[in-house]
């Protein structure tokens, strides 16, 4: 089985596809069906593009680091930045109505939580932003 | 990503088929949308048949087009969205704003006026 | 430019199809040439499938780490594995005539060395075997 | 990778396309090559015209597969080796060792007797 993949990539928007493949590619990897790696790959991306931009301020000199474990059952991705955001509440769940609703941004937490079902912010040991998100394998 | 367009009945159809994820082509479809908008005459039927997947920019995308034309009064409507991309829009609750069809001739009819 | 880009990965070979492409799109987005990026990957995958077969006996717990950076005029992969092996000299450019010629194994660093140009190994600070391979970008 | 066989004027007709590089398919090219062996009684034609890529893995099966059929008294020679694939055998020597052709029935006339 995988296990210990760490992956640090700067935080550049030309790498986006590139790691998005290579999540396919794992995902199919550890048996994820064919017709769900998109799925997987697109909540794992909403996570780490969010990790870029909003946790690391789009600088490429900073990392996002990114674990990968697969564990019976289940397959694990770990995405660490640099910043130190963690939300008091279980974010996304409710996109607002009105105004927010026609916000052209907003939604990728929404959508990764969804697609994955689980998805959780808190902070690593090292006191930054850590992103859990666990995709079933049956 | 792939962009098709064509005006039938008066109509401006986009049809978009791939991924409609973050990256260059996204650009391009906003541009697409901002020559709808700079049209001023139409309405646009946004055929989503041959998509298979979309991301949070994608629906960004789509979000801003929708709004800038309703800005115009024009309207925009939704064709064939997979089961995939219409879960999409129930989980974003986009699917109150968006307007969508599952029939090309019924959207035209509603569209042209 | 892609830099820093760091990939740790157990020496399982069941996930050597993902680096490689993983390899052929970090290529392609460091302005490899089309037609060059299987020869990039392949030169890299020769390099990988030892470190992970030779020096660290193909055992998953053990990591093979790639760092991959681009410099101006040059991207370069470097591979770290767990073992302590460095080569007295420069080794694959002479496959021997007879009996060598006739194995089915030993090419490998040949090929690597050849299609990228530049290969070598040496020890890394923490004195485990290091290879390093550049491939000029034009 | 994928494998077609024929028989052409008594000569087994091995063509390979796409990547030989490790990986499962191998293990089929390696299976192919011990039932040409075991045919006892046929010399190998392998058609590399539309082989892209080759590692140290995929020639090591080739080697081992020219290995064994010699042994038993057989021939295999390499059919339309694109520009890439040739510089590979050259670097690695194996040139010396592999029968060429780049025209079929050229081959299938000097292998068939
Ligand atoms: N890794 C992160 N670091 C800091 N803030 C984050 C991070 N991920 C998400 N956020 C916050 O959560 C908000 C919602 O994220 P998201 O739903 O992806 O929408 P968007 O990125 O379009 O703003 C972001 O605007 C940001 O404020
Ligand atoms: N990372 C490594 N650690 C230890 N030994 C190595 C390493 N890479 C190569 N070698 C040695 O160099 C030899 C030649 O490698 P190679 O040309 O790839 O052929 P092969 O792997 O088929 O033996 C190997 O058999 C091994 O002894």
């Amino acid at each position: 089985m995988l296990k210990g993949i760490i992956l640090k990539i700067p935080s550049d928007d030309t790498i986006v596809e590139t790691i998005q493949t290579f999540v396919e590619n794992i995902g199919l990897t550890a048996g994820v069906a064919e017709e769900d790696v998109t799925s997987l790959s697109i909540a794992v991306m909403e996570v780490v593009k969010n990790a870029m931009e909003h946790g690391n301020g789009g600088d490429p000199k900073k990392l996002v680091t990114i674990y990968i474990d697969v564990y019976s059952g289940r397959l694990q991705f770990i995405v660490d930045d640099c910043g130190t955001w963690q939300p008091d509440s279980e974010l996304g769940h409710e996109p607002e109505e009105g105004k927010a609703l026609i916000s052209s941004r907003g939604r990728g937490v929404l959508i990764a939580r969804n697609l994955a079902r689980w998805l959780d912010y808190g902070l690593n040991p090292e006191g930054k932003t850590r992103a859990t998100l666990i995709w079933p394998l049956t | 990503m792939k962009i098709k367009q064509e005006i039938k009945d008066g109509v401006m159809v986009i049809r978009l088929s791939g991924k409609v994820i973050s990256g260059p082509d996204l650009m391009e479809l906003k541009t697409v949308f901002q020559t709808a908008v700079n049209n001023e005459k139409g309405n646009v039927l946004l055929d989503l048949g041959h998509v298979a997947w979309m991301d949070s920019s994608g629906l960004g995308v789509l979000v801003s087009g929708h709004t800038s034309l309703t800005r115009e009064g024009s309207r925009m409507a939704i064709l064939n969205a997979t089961k995939k991309i219409h879960e999409l829009f129930i989980i974003t609750k986009l699917i109150t704003i968006f307007e969508t069809f599952t029939d090309e001739s019924e959207a035209l009819t509603s569209l042209k006026e």
